[in-house]
This record gives C-alpha cells, sequence and structure tokens, in this order.
C-alpha cells in the first residue's frame, strides 16, 4: 500500500530534551489511526513537525512522496494536511460563519484586484463559498450560530468549530489534537459518530490524538503509543489494549 | 457594499460638480474651513491606510509618517524636477511633441487647458508618490516580517527615522532649508477621491474571503497558516496597499502646502496617525474617518477657544469668590496641547473600545473558555 | 479696531523659542495702545500657535487672511514655517513681516514679504570675519545643528566666506537640536586643534557644547551667532562662557535709554531678562504699527509701501531700514562674555 | 462551610447564573457537573471573586465574602485551580509553585510541601527548571494543581481537572484529591466533565443547566439517577 | 597614538552617553516588563524628576552654597554628598508618587484593553505633563545648579572623564544590579514577572495586583528621577521638553536590548551610545540617527527578539 502520511524516522530536540525520537509512522489513504500516550509523551509535537510549525531536527516527512521538510506551514496545509489545535484557536474576532469562510482562502481563484473589481467572477465564487461554508456547518449543526462571534460559543463547539475549519482547507489528511476534551461522555459519544461520518464522506484520512480510551478504541483502526517520545507500541486496538507495555505506561490496570 | 457604492458615487459626483465650478472663490472666503477639509481629507487617507496594517492586520506599524515623506518628496520632486524636464522634452520648444505637430499647424490650438493640464499633473505626481512608497513599504515589509509587535513597532519607527535623516541630508530635497512646490494642484476633489479610493481599497479588500486573510493574520497567525493562510503575502500586502496611499497624502499634502520640510514627517505625526486609529477603534474604518476628523478639527476648536473671553472672565469670577491668585490660565488654551491631551485621556478613558469599534472592545482577553 | 495676526511656535518642541518671540510680540502691542493706539484705534494682536508642526502656519495665515481679515501677518519664527504662509499672504497681498525667519529664499516670495532681521549669509560673512580680523584665526571648525534652517543656512555662507578670506576649515561636525551630548564631535574637533570653533546654532545647545568643550579641554574660541542671545546662554554654560563671541542685535549693555527701558519692562512684566528672540519681535510688532501709523491707513497695500520705505525706525535691536530686497538693513555688534556679562567688542553699520 | 445562596452573575448583557444555591460542607468533596456552558466555571470564577456577583450572597462560614477582591478570598483560604490551567508561561515550574505560596510566610513548612507536591507529582521534580510553557498540556495540569496545594487552601476549587489528562493519570489525580480531602482536610468543590469519576469520589454533587440548578442530591443517589445516566453519564 | 586616544575616547563618550540612555531605558524595561505596554510618559517623568530636583537644589542653595566647592575633598565630601543625597530622595519620592498617581488615573482604569489603547493615553500623559510644566515653570531652559563638582578625574593621561560622567555609568551599573535582584530574587519580583502574562492566575495565587503595579511604578519612576537628576548633574539644562528624546531613544534601547529585560536595557543603551558616536566621531555624522537605526534594524533582523530577549518559541 502506498502511504498518504509518512513519517520517517523523525526526531526533535528543544535545547536537551529530545521530545521525540526515531518516530515513523506511516498512513494509508481513508485511514483512521490514533496516536495515545501520557502526558508530554510528544503527541502534539508530532502534528507540530508534520504540519510545519516545527521542523524535525531529523528525518523527513512525505504526503504522496511529496517531503513535506522546510515547508511552510501553510504550504503544507495547502498540500492537503489539516488540523486542530489541543488549545482552541479560533479567530476570535471572527463570527463562526467568517471562521470557516477565511479557511477557504486557500484555495481561492481570485485575488485582492479581484477582491476591489468585485466582477462576475468573484461574486460567483463569494457565494459558492458561502455555500460550501454552510453546508460544512450544517453537518456539525452550526448553522444557527453562523453569525455569533466564535468566543460566545459553549467550549464544545468550539472545538467542533475547529473541525469544520479544518474541513475547509479540503485536507486529504486531518489531524485532530484531543477533539473531545472537555466534553461530556454524551457529547463525546456523538463526536465519534461524526468523525466517522466525515471521514467517509469527505474520503480522507484521519489521526487523532485523544485521552479518552472509548474515543480512540471506538473508532480507530491502528493505533502508535508513544512514551517519551518513543513509540512503544502500534497495532489494532485489541492488540494495544492488552499491550503490557502501554498498560504500565499509559492505560493503568 | 452596494449601498456604500451607491453613496460613494453620489459624494464623488457631488465632488467633481464642486471642482468644476471652480473652488478658487470659495475657497478664499472660507480658506480656513478649506485649508481644515483637505487636511481632514488627507488624515483620512493616512488613518485609513493605516487601519489596514495596524487595526486589520493586527501589525503595530509607527512608521507612516516616513512612507508619507516618501511619498510627498517623491512627488514634490517629480512636479519641481521630473515632470518639467518631461513635459520640455515632449512638448518644449525643441520638444517632441512640437517636432511631430510641426506639419500641422492647425493642430496646436488644442493645447491643454491649464485647468486640466494642472489636475493630470496633480494625478500623475500622485500615482508616482505613491508608487515609491509602495516600494518603500515593500523594502520595510520583507524584511519586518519576523518581527512582532513592539519590535516591529520600533523597526518601522526607526524606519521613519532614517527617512528623515537622509532627507536632512539630501541638498536636492533642500535638508532642513525645506522644499517648495510650486504646482498647488491639490483640491477637495482629489484629496476626498483619494481618501475614497483608499476606503473603498481598504474595506474592498478585507469585505472578501481574499482579505480575511489580514484579519486571521491579526487573530492568530499560526492558527491561520495552519489554514493555509500565507501570513507573509499579507502582512507585506497589508504594509504595501498602507505605505501606498501614505504616499499620496504625501503627494496631496506637498502639492496642498507648497513647502516640505523633514520635521513635518517626525515620529509625533506617525503618532498622530496611529492615535487617530486607536481612537477610531482600531479595524473599524468608519471609526477611523471620524476618529481622523475630529482629531483634526479638535485642535482647531481648542485653538477658537483661546481667542474667547470666555476663560479670563472665569477666572476673574472664580478669583472674586475665592481669594485666590491664579497665573494667566489663558495661557493654558494657548497652549493647546494641555487641552488637546487632556481631551484625549478623557476620551480613551471613557470609550476605551474606540469611537465606534467594538472590534477592539471584544477583543479583550477573556478569562472565559476561549483560553481553556 | 486694527487686527493684526501674529503666528509663532507655542507649543511643541521649539517652544522654548516661541513663547520668548510672542511675548516680546505682545509687550510691543500693549506699549503702543498703552499710547493710545494708531490712527486712534488700538491694534488687537491675534495670536496663534503652529504647534512647532509643519502645515499648521499655512492653515493659520489662512485664518488670519479669511476669517480674521487682518490688515498684516506677523511670523513665523522659523524660516520653513515663514515659508508656508508667505505664498498665501503674496497671493492675498497683505505684507508678512518676519521678525526671526533668517533664510533668504523667504523675503524672494514677493513684495509683500518683509523681514526685519539679519538673513543667515549676512550672519555667516560677519561671523567669518570677525574670526578673521579680529581673532587673527585661520583655521576652524564649525558645528552644525543639521535640524535647524537657521544653522544650515549661515553656517553655508560662513564656511564659504571664510576660505575666500583665507580660512581654511578643518571640518564640519553636525549635531540635532535635542541633543544634550556632543562629546563624540568635541573629541574629535579638540583633536584638530582650531584655533576658533564655530558654532552657529541656538543658545540651548551653545550652552551645552560651550561646556563640554571647556571641560574636554578645547582652547580655541568659539563664535556663535545671534540665536546665542539668550539669558540662559550664561546661566547654563556659566564660566565656560567667558571669552566667547557672538554677532547681536543689541547688546543689553548698551546704554542707549530704548533697550535699558526694554529690558526693565520685560523683566518686570515676565520676570526674566529678554533674549534675542523677544526683543526681535518686539521691534518687529512696533515696525507694523509704526508702518500702519506711517500708511495713515489699514489698507494692506498701503501698509506694504510703507514697509518698504522704513528708514531707520528706532528699534531695540538697532536701527532698522527696510532695503529694496525687503530685508532689514541695521547694524550688528559682536559681542563678548566677560565676568558673566555681556560687552560689546565691536560694531559693523550695515 | 462555604455556602452560595441566590447567587445571580451576568456577562455583560447575557445571564450566566441564574439565582443558584449551593452548599459545601466542610470536610466533604462537592461537584458540580453539566454540559458545556452550564454555568459551572462562572459559579467558581464568582466565589473567588473574579465576576462581579449582581445579586446573591457567597458566605464563608458565616462571612460575607460577595464581591471580596481576589487575593483576599485567597487568603481567607479558597484556591482555584481555574479553568484553562493558567500556569504561569514564562516562570520555570519551581516559580510557579512559588507563586502558589505567595502569601506564606512559614518557610520550613513551604520546603516540606515542595516536597509533598513532587511526590504527587513526580514529573514536575524532573520538569523542576523547564519554563512551564514548555510543559505538555498535561504537565501543566499537574503544575496548576500542584500549585494550588502550594497555598496550603482550607477551600480547594478544581475546575476540571482532567481536561487532557492521560487515563492512568487520571485516576491518579483523583486519588489524589481523595488523598487531600482525607489527610489534610482540604475542603473540596470539584467540577468536572467525567461526571462518573466525579461522582464516584465525591459526597455531594450538583447538576446545573443553564445558569440553574437542576438536580441536587448525595453523589450515589445521583449516580444511579436516570436522568443524569442518561445525559452525564453516556448511558452507561 | 593619538589616534589610540582618541578612539579611547570616544569610546568612553560613547559609554557615559549610552549610560543615559540604559539608565532611562532600565525604567521602561520595568514597567514594559510587568504589564506589556510602552509607558510613553515615562521620559515625561525623567524630565519631571530633573525639575524636582531643581526645584530642592534652589532651596538648598538658601542654605548651603554648594557651588563653592570645587572639588571633593575630605572637608567637603559630607556636605556634597548629604546635599545630593537629599536631592535625589526628594526627587525619587516625589517621582514614585507621580508615576503611581498617573497609573491609578490613567492607566487603571483601562487595564483590560487592548495595550495599544493604554498607549494612547501614555501618550496623552506625556503631552500634558510637559505642557503643564511649560505652562507653569515656562519653556525656557532653566540651569540646573551644581550638585557635585565636574572636573576631569585625574591621572587617565590625555582621557578626559568627568566626575559627573563616571556617576552616570557607576549609577548605571548599580541600578541594573539592583532591579535585577530585585525582579529575580524576591518575592515582589516573582508577582511581577507573574502578572505580566496572567493577571487573572496571579491574583488567584493570592497577590494584590493593583499593589505590585503600583510598585512598578513606583520603582520605575524614582529611577526616572534619578536619570533626570544624574543627566541634569552632567548637562545642567533642563527643559519641559527634555524627556521626548532621551525617552525615544531609551525606548529604542530597551527593545534593542530585548524589552522586559532588565541588563538588556542596559547593553542596549550603551550599543545605542557607543554607536552614536562612534558614527558622529568617525565619518558620517550627519547620518547619525539613520546609522544607529540601521544597524537596530539590522541586529533586531538577526535576533529578533532583541541583543538578550529570550526567543520564545509559542508552543502550539
Ligand atoms: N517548544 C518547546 N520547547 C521545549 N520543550 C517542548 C516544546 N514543545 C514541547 N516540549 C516538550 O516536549 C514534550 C512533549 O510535548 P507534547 O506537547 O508533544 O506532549 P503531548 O504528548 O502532546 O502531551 P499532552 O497529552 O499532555 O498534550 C513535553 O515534555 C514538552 O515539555
Ligand atoms: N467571558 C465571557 N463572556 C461572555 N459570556 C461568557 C463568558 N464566559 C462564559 N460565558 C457564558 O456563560 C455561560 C456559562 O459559562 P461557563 O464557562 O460557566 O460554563 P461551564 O459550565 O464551565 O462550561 P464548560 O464545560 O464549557 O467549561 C455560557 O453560556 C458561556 O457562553
Ligand atoms: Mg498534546
Ligand atoms: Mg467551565
Amino acid at each position: 500500500m502506498d502511504a498518504l502520511l509518512k513519517v520517517d524516522r523523525c526526531t526533535i530536540r528543544f535545547g536537551g530534551l529530545t521530545a521525540v525520537s526515531n518516530f515513523d509512522m506511516s498512513i494509508g489513504n481513508r485511514e483512521l489511526v490514533g496516536l495515545i500516550g501520557p502526558n508530554g509523551a510528544g503527541k502534539t509535537t508530532v502534528f507540530n513537525m508534520i504540519t510545519g510549525v516545527y521542523q524535525p531536527t531529523e528525518g523527513q516527512i512525505f504526503l504522496s512522496g511529496d517531503r513535506l521538510n522546510g515547508l511552510k506551514p501553510f504550504n503544507i496545509t495547502a498540500k492537503g494536511i489539516a488540523r486542530t489545535f489541543q488549545n482552541i484557536r479560533l479567530f476570535a474576532s471572527l463570527t463562526v460563519f467568517d471562521n470557516v469562510r477565511a479557511a477557504f482562502n486557500l484555495h481561492l481563484k481570485h485575488g485582492p484586484l479581484h477582491a476591489l473589481t468585485r466582477g462576475p467572477k468573484f461574486k460567483r465564487e463569494e457565494a459558492d463559498i458561502g455555500a460550501q461554508a454552510m453546508d460544512l456547518l450544517k453537518i456539525f449543526n452550526l448553522d444557527r450560530f453562523r453569525d455569533v462571534m466564535c468566543k460566545n460559543l459553549p467550549y464544545g463547539d468550539q472545538r467542533r468549530l475547529e473541525i469544520v475549519r479544518a474541513l475547509a482547507t479540503k485536507p486529504r489528511m486531518l489531524l485532530l489534537d484531543e477533539p473531545a476534551a472537555g466534553m461530556n461522555p454524551t457529547e463525546k459519544g456523538a463526536l465519534m459518530t461524526l468523525i466517522e461520518f466525515i471521514q467517509e464522506k469527505f474520503d480522507i484520512s484521519v489521526l487523532l490524538v485523544e485521552h479518552d480510551m472509548r474515543v480512540v478504541m471506538g473508532i480507530c483502526k491502528r493505533i502508535y503509543v508513544l512514551d517519551y517520545g518513543i513509540t512503544i507500541a502500534e497495532g489494532p486496538p485489541d492488540e494495544i489494549r492488552r499491550n503490557p507495555k502501554v498498560i504500565q505506561a499509559y492505560l493503568g490496570e | 457594499m452596494s449601498r456604500a457604492r451607491t453613496i460613494l458615487g453620489i459624494f464623488l459626483l457631488f465632488l467633481f460638480l464642486f471642482a468644476l465650478t471652480g473652488e478658487r472663490p470659495f475657497a478664499s472666503h472660507l480658506a480656513y474651513y478649506y485649508d481644515i477639509l483637505i487636511n481632514i481629507g488627507i488624515n483620512v487617507i493616512l488613518a485609513v491606510s493605516l487601519n489596514l496594517v495596524n487595526g486589520y492586520t493586527g501589525q503595530f506599524s509607527l512608521g507612516h509618517a516616513g512612507f508619507m515623506a516618501v511619498g510627498a518628496y517623491a512627488a514634490g520632486s517629480w512636479s519641481e524636477h521630473l515632470s518639467p524636464g518631461l513635459v520640455n522634452f515632449l512638448a518644449g520648444s525643441n520638444g517632441v511633441l512640437t517636432f511631430v505637430l510641426q506639419p500641422f499647424p492647425f493642430l496646436q490650438p488644442f493645447a491643454f487647458p491649464t485647468a486640466v493640464a494642472d489636475n493630470l499633473a496633480l494625478i500623475v505626481a500622485t500615482m508616482f508618490g505613491g508608487l515609491l512608497a509602495a516600494l518603500a513599504g515593500l523594502a520595510v515589509g520583507i524584511p519586518s516580517l519576523r518581527l512582532r509587535g513592539d519590535y516591529l513597532a520600533i523597526v518601522t519607527l526607526g524606519f521613519g527615522e532614517i527617512i528623515r535623516t537622509l532627507i536632512l541630508n539630501i541638498d536636492f530635497l533642500g535638508a532642513a532649508r525645506g522644499m517648495s512646490v510650486t504646482g498647488r494642484y491639490t483640491n477637495m476633489f482629489w484629496t476626498f477621491g483619494f481618501a475614497a479610493v483608499a476606503i473603498y481599497v481598504v474595506l474592498g479588500l478585507v469585505n472578501s474571503t481574499y482579505g480575511r486573510g489580514f484579519l486571521t493574520v491579526r487573530d492568530d497567525e499560526v492558527a491561520a497558516e495552519a489554514m493555509g493562510i500565507n501570513t507573509t503575502k499579507y502582512k507585506v500586502i497589508a504594509f504595501v496597499v498602507g505605505a501606498f496611499f501614505a504616499g499620496t497624502a504625501g503627494s496631496l499634502f506637498a502639492h496642498y502646502a507648497g513647502f516640505l520640510t523633514p520635521e513635518g514627517f517626525n515620529f509625533f505625526k506617525s503618532v498622530d496617525v496611529v492615535v487617530m486609529v486607536i481612537l477610531g477603534g482600531m479595524g473599524s474604518t468608519t471609526g477611523v474617518i471620524l476618529a481622523a476628523a475630529l482629531l483634526t478639527i479638535l485642535p482647531e476648536v481648542l485653538r477658537a477657544l483661546a481667542h474667547t473671553d470666555f476663560v479670563p472672565a472665569a477666572q476673574k469670577a472664580i478669583e472674586g469668590v475665592i481669594p485666590i491668585h491664579l497665573p494667566p490660565l489663558q495661557g493654558l488654551l494657548e497652549n493647546r496641547l494641555i487641552l488637546y491631551s487632556l481631551l484625549l485621556i478623557i476620551m480613551m478613558l471613557t470609550r476605551p473600545q474606540g469611537l465606534f469599534g467594538d472590534l477592539a472592545g471584544s477583543r479583550k482577553r477573556v478569562t472565559s473558555s476561549a483560553s481553556k | 479696531q486694527i487686527k493684526i495676526g501674529a503666528v509663532s511656535c507655542i507649543s511643541g518642541p521649539l517652544s522654548t523659542f516661541g513663547v520668548s518671540s510672542i511675548r516680546g510680540a505682545r509687550m510691543a502691542i500693549e506699549e503702543v495702545n498703552a499710547k493710545g493706539g494708531v490712527l486712534g484705534q488700538s491694534i488687537d494682536l491675534v495670536v496663534d500657535d503652529n504647534g512647532s508642526k509643519a502645515g499648521e502656519t499655512a492653515r493659520i495665515a489662512r485664518k488670519f487672511l479669511s476669517q480674521d481679515h487682518v490688515v498684516a501677518i506677523l511670523g513665523d519664527l522659523t524660516s520653513s514655517a515663514t515659508m508656508e504662509a508667505a505664498p498665501l499672504a503674496q497671493e492675498a497681498h497683505v505684507p508678512l513681516l518676519t521678525p526671526t525667519a533668517t533664510a533668504i529664499a523667504v523675503t524672494k516670495v514677493g513684495d509683500y514679504i518683509f523681514r526685519s532681521c539679519f538673513t543667515d549669509p549676512f550672519t555667516g560673512r560677519i561671523m567669518a570675519r570677525f574670526a578673521i580680523e579680529h581673532l587673527h584665526a585661520r583655521r576652524g571648525v564649525i558645528l552644525i545643528d543639521v535640524k535647524q534652517d537657521y544653522s544650515i543656512g549661515v553656517s553655508a555662507e560662513l564656511g564659504s566666506f571664510y576660505r575666500q578670506e583665507g580660512g581654511q576649515v578643518l571640518q564640519e561636525f553636525s549635531f540635532s537640536s535635542g541633543d544634550t551630548d556632543f562629546r563624540a564631535q568635541l573629541s574629535s574637533l579638540k583633536s584638530l586643534q582650531p584655533e576658533v570653533v564655530f558654532v552657529p546654532a541656538y543658545y540651548t545647545e551653545a550652552a551645552l557644547i560651550l561646556r563640554e568643550a571647556r571641560q574636554l579641554g578645547v582652547k580655541a574660541p568659539f563664535v556663535g551667532g545671534e540665536g546665542w542671545d539668550s539669558p540662559s546662554l550664561i546661566s547654563v554654560a556659566g564660566k565656560t562662557a567667558e571669552g566667547s563671541y557672538y554677532t547681536n542685535h543689541f547688546s543689553p549693555d548698551d546704554p542707549e535709554p530704548l533697550v535699558q527701558t526694554f529690558v526693565r519692562a520685560y523683566k518686570t512684566k515676565y520676570g526674566t531678562a529678554p533674549d534675542a528672540l523677544s526683543a526681535l519681535w518686539y521691534d518687529g510688532a512696533g515696525l507694523l504699527a509704526d508702518a500702519i501709523r506711517r500708511a495713515g491707513s489699514t489698507e494692506p497695500a498701503k501698509i506694504r509701501d510703507a514697509l518698504a520705505t522704513t528708514k531707520n525706525f528706532p528699534g531695540v535691536t538697532g536701527n532698522i531700514s527696510v532695503d529694496e530686497r525687503r530685508n532689514a538693513s541695521k547694524p550688528v555688534v559682536v559681542v563678548t562674555i566677560a565676568n558673566g556679562q555681556v560687552k560689546m567688542v565691536e560694531r559693523v553699520e550695515p | 462551610m462555604l455556602e452560595v445562596s441566590n447567587l445571580e452573575v451576568a456577562y455583560g448583557s447575557i445571564t450566566a447564573l441564574h439565582s443558584i444555591n449551593v452548599r459545601v460542607e466542610k470536610g466533604k468533596i462537592v461537584t458540580l457537573i453539566g454540559s458545556n456552558g452550564a454555568g459551572k466555571s462562572t459559579t467558581l470564577r464568582a466565589v473567588s471573586g473574579l465576576l462581579k456577583v449582581r445579586s446573591g450572597k457567597i458566605q464563608l462560614e458565616g462571612k460575607d465574602i460577595t464581591n471580596l477582591a481576589p487575593h483576599l478570598v485567597v487568603a481567607l483560604g479558597i484556591t482555584q485551580v481555574p479553568e484553562g490551567r493558567m500556569i504561569f508561561p514564562n516562570l520555570t515550574v519551581v516559580e510557579n509553585l512559588q507563586m502558589g505560596a505567595y502569601r506564606r510566610k512559614n518557610n520550613g513548612e513551604v520546603k516540606s510541601d515542595y516536597e509533598y507536591v513532587y511526590s504527587i507529582f513526580p514529573r514536575l521534580r524532573e520538569r523542576e527548571k523547564q519554563v512551564a510553557g514548555t510543559l505538555s498540556g498535561g504537565e501543566q495540569q499537574m503544575l496548576a494543581i500542584g500549585r494550588a496545594l502550594m497555598s496550603k487552601p482550607l477551600y480547594l476549587m478544581l475546575d476540571e481537572p482532567s481536561l487532557g489528562i492521560a487515563p492512568l493519570l487520571v485516576r491518579t489525580i483523583f486519588e489524589k484529591i481523595v488523598e487531600i480531602n482525607r489527610q489534610l482536610g482540604i475542603t473540596i468543590l470539584l467540577v468536572e466533565q467525567n461526571a462518573n469519576l466525579a461522582l464516584e469520589i465525591s459526597d455531594y454533587g450538583y447538576v446545573l443547566e443553564t445558569g440553574r440548578v437542576i438536580l441536587e442530591d448525595k453523589s450515589e443517589s445521583l449516580r444511579v439517577n436516570s436522568l443524569v445516566r442518561e445525559s452525564y453519564l453516556g448511558g452507561a | 597614538m593619538a589616534q589610540v586616544i582618541l578612539f579611547l575616547q570616544q569610546l568612553l563618550n560613547g559609554l557615559s552617553l549610552g549610560s543615559i540612555y540604559a539608565l532611562i531605558a532600565l525604567g521602561y524595561t520595568m514597567v514594559y516588563g510587568v504589564l506589556r505596554f510602552i509607558n510613553f510618559a515615562h521620559g515625561d517623568v525623567y524630565m519631571l524628576g530633573a525639575y524636582a530636583g531643581f526645584a530642592i537644589t534652589n532651596v538648598i542653595y538658601r542654605f548651603v552654597p554648594l557651588d563653592q566647592y570645587n572639588a571633593i575633598s575630605r572637608h567637603t565630601f559630607v556636605p556634597i554628598f548629604v546635599c545630593t543625597a537629599i536631592v535625589m530622595l526628594g526627587a525619587m519620592i516625589f517621582c514614585a508618587i507621580l508615576g503611581m498617581s498617573i497609573e491609578r488615573i490613567a492607566y487603571r482604569p483601562l487595564r483590560d484593553r487592548p495595550r495599544l489603547t493604554v498607549l494612547i493615553t501614555a501618550i496623552g500623559v506625556s503631552l500634558f505633563l510637559q505642557n503643564m510644566t511649560q505652562f507653569f515653570v515656562g519653556a525656557q531652559p532653566q540651569a540646573f545648579k551644581q550638585l557635585i563638582p565636574v572636573r576631569a578625574i585625574e591621572g587617565l593621561g590625555d582621557l578626559t572623564v568627568l566626575s559627573s560622567q563616571a556617576a552616570i555609568i557607576i549609577s548605571t551599573i548599580v541600578l541594573m544590579v539592583f532591579l535585577r535582584l530585585i525582579v529575580m530574587k524576591t518575592k515582589i519580583g516573582l508577582a511581577m514577572r507573574a502578572l505580566s502574562v496572567n493577571p487573572t492566575a496571579c491574583s488567584l495565587m493570592g497577590v494584590n495586583n493593583g499593589l505590585v503595579i503600583s510598585f512598578t511604578f513606583a520603582l520605575g519612576s524614582a529611577l526616572a528621577a534619578a536619570a533626570g537628576i544624574l543627566v541634569a548633574m552632567d548637562s545642567p539644562s533642563i527643559t519641559p521638553l527634555m524627556g521626548n528624546l532621551p525617552g525615544i531613544k531609551a525606548f529604542v534601547a530597551a527593545v534593542l536590548g530585548g524589552i522586559g529585560n532588565i541588563p538588556g536595557a542596559v547593553v542596549g543603551g550603551l550599543v545605542i551610545g557607543v554607536l552614536e558616536t562612534m558614527v558622529e566621531g568617525y565619518g558620517f555624522p550627519q547620518l547619525r540617527d539613520a546609522i544607529a537605526f540601521g544597524v537596530l534594524i539590522i541586529i533586531l533582523l538577526y535576533k529578533p527578539t532583541g541583543l538578550l530577549g529570550r526567543v520564545e518559541r509559542e508552543k502550539v
């Protein structure tokens, strides 16, 4: 199988601290993969390396064979990787609708001059983007908040809005960093269904970081486990659940 | 947007008619008010364009006067030195045009009437000034992108000072003696015309999917990059467009005042513009326009106040009641900056979100869920 | 009431000078009014502040012309600010008299523009000639305040005239008004061992330059222009001012009763001794009032004509005549500072 | 006893709490559960004095502490582990802990408390000199709790301590909460999304919904309450 | 040889000029470090410090004619020292109170607002202070009377260092160490640093934020007063606008060194001072500001958080 995303022996150090070492990962098309590990294991750091926020000290990253090292984050997003953040980072002064529309910027066919002349092409595209944004919001049942300032949304909805925004960049690979944090069990259940749904509907691969085992084990087909930056296990949920190393380092009991 | 465009159209038409009816007679009677209006126009251009950088894109620039200076001096020397040479080359007695037209003597009476020529000269000079300023904006924008907040502020401030110091040392531009610009072409039409264009460009840019990029850069650069937005490009564009309009404002000023000194574009001029942007409420164009007008008029109101007998009379009354001897308080008014600064403080304390700006207010950091 | 507009920099960076200037002008007009005014009317001096900002003087001039309907304009203080107003006054055919704008270009704007002070080249030439003839100093350096057009204007002519007369300008140093530390320039200057140091600048900086130069051991005499004239030069520079020279319009030790009365009256009114700016503006305002009286009319054109024919107006800065280029021609004195007092050294008739 | 009566709080024009009543008996663990935006954090913020109370009363052992400045509330022994952790990112881990002990004078005691905190969260000792802003999410949560313990509170209010914490550690943290409560006698007011765990360790619970208390009872009763099971325990 | 001496002399000149910037920059950086906003009025507090010192000195002169002392000797040491201390302390206390009041009245109500809002009030306060001072004491420069006999220090050969310059350089270093100790080693220093990133969390730790902020302003303003007097001793001409230029330069120095960083302010001040002096002494005097800023820009581009500023990699 040709991997969609391939992380090849990546290491990253911050000063003396090796946050992630020799990390290997490959994710195929339409795969839903989990990444778990204790706090500080390096999960978010892996996300940051993939999306270009940090450059790996060693190793390489590929998306369908294209090397991503050295690219700026926006280039990487343009190639088809989108993410959410562990600490919500919405555009605080924009409405819900505008947060989503802003993310369409990437695929815009018009430039500043069109924005100024406001010709038919511009109008058509703006309308089109608006419609697409509303469609996305509807899937997440956020359309009723269309004109609400995003910072006034309830917390759980903010998290979901981040996913909508990421989807608006039309990714092939979606990275979710603890999307269920701060949700109650009922909401978490709904989120699981939603993730599976968008994975199918948009035909994308998902890499999920999450501490709620019910969520991870429930929807991921394959799971990587990190501890102190080192991969200690990899495999389907059932194996992981029983892996003594994982139990000892992460799951407990 | 469409309603705004209609209003804009009507406004421009009005100005155009106004330009046609001729403003000289009007100007001579009410030259003072005319002057204030022109200055409002120029300040609106400055504030609205700086708002693109400071308000919408969230970059703290303190060097707007520098770009204005580039525009003013470039346009000024265009009109003084470059353009006459060019005109001479084209239309002088031995110029190209004369040579070409020689066989057709009947065409010669169709030379430009001066009114048209003046307006044309102004546009050309202003575009020239704007473009050079935009170039300066590019030169500052690109290297400064690595910097944030106060570091960016200091670099832009430094740029403004460098420009000023350079002008002080270029004899061609008159150094500290100043430079005269003979062609006083600026009129109401072009001043407000350019102001309208500046407003249209800034609003037009920002109110589109394309332009939302500016706002995302302001709100969260990391998230913006993650959404595929090239933050560098947006910052550079903001700088360049901002500088361009600052340059046009400079040119309009040069062709209005007719005299330029480097000191007119010092750090405090930049600060003045920043004050307009913040008082207007960053990211609110309406507010910024109003603030620009208000802050242009306010000193004049204070000036008028200094000429009334109100204060000495009040002082006499007070001293009549309470047996104290105050220094002549009229001086408080004569030094307009005392009252001006007080009013500035009071305005900020009572309307910290800006005159209209809901944005600046709502952008205050909340300890709520957003920081979870 | 006859309205005269006066514009100067009362606030902002140049307020140090602007405040003095307006005090002088006010005093002159008050004295005229106390004596019954001119043409049986009192004079109303409409004072406006340009905040030391570019562009403001032009607006004020427009206000004077279109709102206040003044018969003449007094000001501005600096040449660059005056240059903003001069074309407007010329266009409106209202005479403008600047008591302190020294740049040559100012009065070239048109026949309604006058000045009652020296021009920069004139001052520069007197300074150079004094150094050669009186101090026999042929190796000089010049310290220029690059922010002040006055300083640049004077030093240009000073340099070329000094060379022409056989002097040698070893180097030109520059600084900016507002600086308080000049040791970098002075250290280099000292190593050149000049015989004379020219400082065509304002007293605010000149005083500190004198102090620091003497502290660093610069021995050469200093020569300045009328920008030096202020009581605060001596109070700040103290002993280090001793033995320096500067050109001036008048000398406060002048026994001339006119001068003495002025100095006394000024002290009573404002609590400090007048500086050159006050004196010049006092004369400027007086000159305008006198021109109105001589014109016998408040018509601007007539006032202009009267101004143009001014002969030997007795001012505290000397007897002023207006030449054909509408510049003041009046005697210049070179003074020195000895024992904390200003003493006249030489008097040069125009 | 910490008692909140008829408390009403608003953010501008939005009323976030409509007259709620909460009692926290001394020595007990009391929990507030409820979905997003129910007003749990708002309640804690009001108690800490971070928000102006519109009406109602907050009393600590009979003393009125409504609208008291936050630092004075802390002085009376009520400490909060705020939502979003709010550690000081530019300070090191130790300095963050020092900040926790800001109002305390007895240095000997403070010293031994560092040891206590490190014994609960050994990871913090490993990262002692690291700048807190670069800690992982979970590490920051540990630091926030540790920092609050350093103030040696009588009442400790925890706002979603399990947020973003690995499962193994969640259990540890909850064990430690019980331990703190039992051993040090610190009264605890716990806000949690993980209602299961919260009700397991607490004595009494309140269910908040859109700014109102819709249910309150002993924790064991709430755990079997059908409404609670359906809405907050994931139907389990 | 003469060239070497000239170079050393210029270096000394640069250091003494730089110390002045550094001295003012310390107060800037201090306030910035805590509240993260540029206190534009700092330069004016510095100016008022000089005026307060001026007033106190004038009173002292009624009793002790300090200008009679030509040198510091065994006999003159005590009166000179005592008088200088009185002037210093008086001005510092005056400015500390002034600084706290400014913060109370003009900045505190805006504490939850974006920093740029406060920046504008700060500009307003700055203009207000300058012009009010001008209204009350006049725009003319006042001569600051001698406190310490200013004379060249002996035994340095052809190099000239004045006692006043030495005083400035030494004070700068002492104050830097003192401030650094306060900020890094004391409890209130810890609170200042904590407050700078999250005031809410800080108050939840039991810190009285208002008090800490007042303290910061008092300290910063007292520093400004000290700077004002030291500078006035060296160049004894004070005007209501004297704070403008050094204020901007000090701001630049603070940023160059890494704003918020105390040793950084000193390093930044010295770098700018030396740079300006060298540019002026050798070659391109007219371009002084341009070159100083040019180098500043180049340094910042190379090191975007200033010379000593910590590169804060944002954790995402
Ligand atoms: N910019 C940085 N500078 C220094 N250290 C860092 C930086 N970013 C991360 N680290 C360190 O790297 C390690 C991994 O952090 P990371 O955020 O990836 O953990 P995580 O697995 O996402 O944990 P959590 O589940 O708690 O979010 C942590 O120990 C953290 O302190
Ligand atoms: N700073 C704020 N400004 C305006 N409204 C706010 C603010 N903080 C909270 N709210 C609103 O107040 C209500 C209660 O919020 P609160 O944070 O107390 O909820 P919560 O129960 O803690 O929920 P969560 O589980 O999301 O933390 C919500 O409707 C929320 O949108
Ligand atoms: Mg993480
Ligand atoms: Mg909450």
